[in-house]
């Protein structure tokens, strides 16, 4: 194994750096999510303008304990949602989960993931693709609960 | 046929075995445990030797080898159970552990939130049986009666070994909490008519529990096409190895369903005071499953399917035939159960007069087989309301499964026959 | 010394396999779950292959050679573990289920004849764990409580990681109805005063039962002597296969001990209405039990008292002086749990610092660790309770046993040198 | 294996043609005992006169179902005990005990056991040794009670 394939430098840079963390007002939804095995967690907030898949996404903020791959994840995710339709980003998280179950066979595309095509080397990993979504379940489910959907977990 | 008995006898180490003075082993006990072939032999061992670790917990690489040939299985027996979900499949050490799971699950929802409220039992509800379960599917319904004051009922059975289907309407009813039941039982063999039970049971609300320990290895079984809300069966009557059972709960269901065992990884987060628990499956395997018995199972589920259930059950029929014949020319012996191969299985439990009126008791006619190599089983089969049903205490019974063949079961007869001179009048 | 650690790596097959691009396997993961000899395994293959069929059931030649094997294994724990009656051996699934037993029946003893009366419990009662316990150790007793009303209470856990005893009369007091401790922490190491607490509990009347998973595999135990009630141990870390536990229990007790699972053999007769139960151990053991896991258990028994758990326990102080002599050597490395050898297993749970005030996630540190082929465990070791205490959600945990070497050590410490370097600030 | 091992003509006489079957009053104990693998039952009734070890056995009256071990083995069984003090008895039943035992290995004392010496070649099997000492543990538990010492059954 070359360490390089799960930990590259992008991951690395946002894990020595994170971007939007810290817990932020104003939010429509906290969600707070724990990965069982290892007590990692996550607290994430959303913030919507506008309802349903048409509404914008004007911030995520999140507090979280856990690896470079966790924390990681959650610099890029919330890079690449602010700013977005709740439907563009949904597309996004879909095509991150695929990515992240492809066990490497996956060509990320990087028009869409941007800085999450350094997480191609974590799928191969399977104990450590839990870390990688962490975030982004989060995320997820307080996106349906901003939206007034209740749970949107689907663990 | 492209079935070819002899090809598939070979897979069977211990088919080349004798016993006893030099007899070859003639095993007609399947029914009872199966024997198992060199593929889940090998799968096991290949297990210990190169991918054994503990499984979830670990960030190597034999814990990522584990792990998937855990979770492998559980999705090699979802589909081969007909339910696309895997997280429905639940680990247990054998069958009799995921009936107990539901039973105490369920009378752990007296004192669980608001969710678990579906599974409630207590005094004026009923929790409906049959007479011809195994004790596994009765005495946890009897255990959980006597923990919630809830009151046991059951259906009866027919003098040819069916379900009394007649008060049906009066034993399922509104107070009906839950209707557990076998697909195949193990003495008679009789296959009882599960979906129709079930549509009864679901239009009083009743949950549906059924034993397919005997119904799993012999005939596809379609979970979701039966419509039951649990299902569970048992690796080592199936080819696989011992210590592995299955329990498949709807997801809906499994989502609401407290748990039972505690401790391990079943938990989301624990504080001293209390814990949440993770969703299904893992809310349900507490502590470390059995691994090695998974990647077993998981091999015992491509042999079977790759010989193909259809095949072993056609192959079945034909010896039961055979079989039921050849028993009906021995003077004084009585089959319980069908007397048909329809809807019936290939365990064949009979008792058996001396000729003098006088019964052989099953330890001696077994006793006789054996000497002569062939391996069958005496007593009450776990199933003793049944025998009591039938005024009896014991029977002797033979189990057929894929490996067998006509001269095993000619070989039986023989013997039958010598029991008789031996212990009878002549 | 005679113990020839070379000759001991022969017998483990896994021991020569590499991992990741191609690096030996350095295997430190012994406290979640040993590796396998030869001998274990080959028992279960001739099991299979030679003596399959059920137990206890069967009239027939395979019967009786796999009830040997059985209940063989049965009397080769009994010996193993200090007591002289056999019948105080219940085999489990894993050491989660024995634990679940002892707090199930003492549920069911609620709504069990008056001979059940030592059992219950109920509001009023108090239930006494520690801090330090492996959720397997903590989830059952939880759960007994939410049944009963019962309340749970705990020991705390010094800076150093030894069992604070400083409250222990005030913890044990009359209301104490059952008091639960493991004999060794699987994330310190630190091994408990059993005997000590188990006086206390048993002058006000209390039973003890103890978690054996992490101390039955690296040093002589012996039941009676340590005086407790019940004593449970797991076979795959004790060089064993998966699916397979044991809960001793003092005869006394478990005569009167109501059952746990339903089903199968427990039974001594069942009427549709009710059963009555066999004496012990059978009434525990409902179902088809890990027959072969148990014939591979006993190999296991034969194999750790063929070494010598002396020796081996000797030559694990060795590799553990020398483990944390070179761990005290990296800066920013903090030992959770006793420092000297002294009342001190061989598991070595740590955090790490990089360098700039940040802790390295253990999932990190062991990720960088396999790289290198050396197999460590990351996370709360199923001890979320005892990582809170300190502060901390995970660790990373190295540990030892027979088959691990000096060398092997330097490559963990080199290893967690580079993940500093990968990681930290320098 | 030759049946005849374990099936000695004295043992299938005894099944054929029982001896003391069928319960008899007067009794000083009754107990009822179940083999639970194969269902098999046995009612027994001991008759004492006098007491402690010294007592003597004045009849010993059973009903079983079973099969033609457990049969045969309470047939010999009243045998042996009737005219025989607790004392002698017990030490009759422990050799009985001893020999169902060994295996195979023992060389039965034929001037103790009488026509139980038959069963040496059961003890060879194991599923069966309950079998053939079923009607001796009832014996006991029996004896015991008859002499008020509560449950002698040693399970
Ligand atoms: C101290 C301790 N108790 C209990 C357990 C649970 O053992 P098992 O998973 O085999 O039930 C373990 C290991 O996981 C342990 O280390
Ligand atoms: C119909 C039926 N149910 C349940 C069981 C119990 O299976 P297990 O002993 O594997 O738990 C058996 C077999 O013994 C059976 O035949």
């Amino acid at each position: 194994m070359q360490l390089q394939s799960m930990y590259q430098e992008i991951i690395l840079d946002h894990y020595r750096n994170p971007h939007h963390k810290g817990l932020r007002e104003p939010y429509d939804a906290e969600v707070h999510h724990v990965n069982p095995t290892c007590g990692d967690e996550v607290t994430l907030r959303v913030r919507l303008d506008g309802a349903d898949d048409g509404a914008r996404i004007t911030d995520v903020s999140y507090d979280a304990m856990g690896c470079s791959i966790s924390q990681a994840s959650a610099s890029v995710l919330t890079d690449l949602m602010i700013g977005k339709t709740v439907k563009e980003a949904m597309a996004i998280s879909e095509e991150f989960r695929s990515l992240m179950q492809s066990r490497g066979e996956l060509q990320p595309d990087e028009e869409v993931l941007e800085d999450a095509v350094a997480f191609a080397g974590v799928s191969k990993y399977p104990a450590r693709i839990k870390c990688a979504l962490l975030s982004w379940m989060a995320w997820k489910d307080a996106t349906a609960r901003a939206l007034g959907h209740g749970d949107g977990d689907e663990r | 046929m492209s079935f070819d008995v002899d090809r598939i006898r070979k897979d069977f180490p211990i088919l080349a075995r004798t016993v006893r003075e030099d007899r070859p082993l003639i095993y007609l006990d399947s029914a009872n445990t199966s024997q198992k072939p060199q593929q889940v032999i090998d799968a096991i061992d290949d297990y210990y030797s190169r991918h054994n670790a503990n499984i979830h917990r670990a960030t190597h690489q034999l814990g990522e080898e584990a792990t998937e040939a855990y979770e492998g299985a559980r999705i090699k027996v979802a589909g081969f159970i007909g339910t696309r979900d895997e997280s429905e499949v639940i680990f247990t050490k054998n069958i009799s552990e995921g009936l107990n799971l539901v039973a105490y699950a369920m009378g752990n929802a007296a004192t669980s939130g608001p969710e678990a409220e579906r599974f409630r039992v207590g005094p004026g509800d009923e929790i409906v049986i049959t007479e011809m379960e195994h004790h596994s599917n009765i005495v946890p319904w009897q255990l959980l009666a006597q923990r919630t004051g809830a009151t046991l009922r059951w259906f009866g059975v027919t003098d040819d070994g069916r379900l009394d289907l007649d008060r049906i309407d009066e034993l399922i009813t509104e107070r009906t909490k839950v209707v557990a039941l076998a697909h195949q039982s193990n003495v008679l063999g009789t296959i009882n008519p599960v979906r129709e039970v079930a549509a009864k049971a679901h239009a009083v609300g009743a949950l549906v529990v059924v034993d397919g320990a005997q119904a799993v290895p012999h005939m596809p079984v379609d979970v979701q096409d039966l419509g039951v809300d649990f299902y569970g069966f048992t690796a080592h009557k199936l080819c696989g190895p011992t210590g592995i059972g299955v329990l498949w709960g709807r997801r809906e269901l499994l989502e609401i369903l407290p748990p039972f065992l505690g401790g391990g990884e079943m938990i989301e987060t624990v504080w001293m005071e209390r814990s949440t628990y993770a969703p299904p499956p893992h809310r349900f395997e507490a502590g470390t499953m059995p691994i090695a018995e998974a990647a077993g199972l998981a091999a015992a589920v491509d042999y079977v399917t790759g010989v193909g259930l259809d095949a072993v059950r056609a192959h079945e029929r034909d010896l039961l035939g055979h079989a039921l014949e050849a028993m009906a020319e021995v003077p004084g012996l009585r089959v319980l159960g069908p007397l048909e191969t329809a809807n019936r299985g290939t365990a064949i439990s009979f008792t058996l007069d001396g000729g003098d009126g006088r019964e052989i008791h099953p330890h001696d006619v077994s006793q006789v087989l054996d000497a002569d190599g062939v391996a069958v089983r005496a007593g009450h089969h776990c199933a003793r309301p049944l025998h009591r049903r039938f005024g009896i205490n014991a029977s002797t019974r033979a189990s057929l499964y894929l490996y067998n063949t006509r001269d095993e079961i000619d070989a039986l007869v023989d013997g039958i026959r010598q029991a008789q001179k031996f212990f009878g009048a002549a």
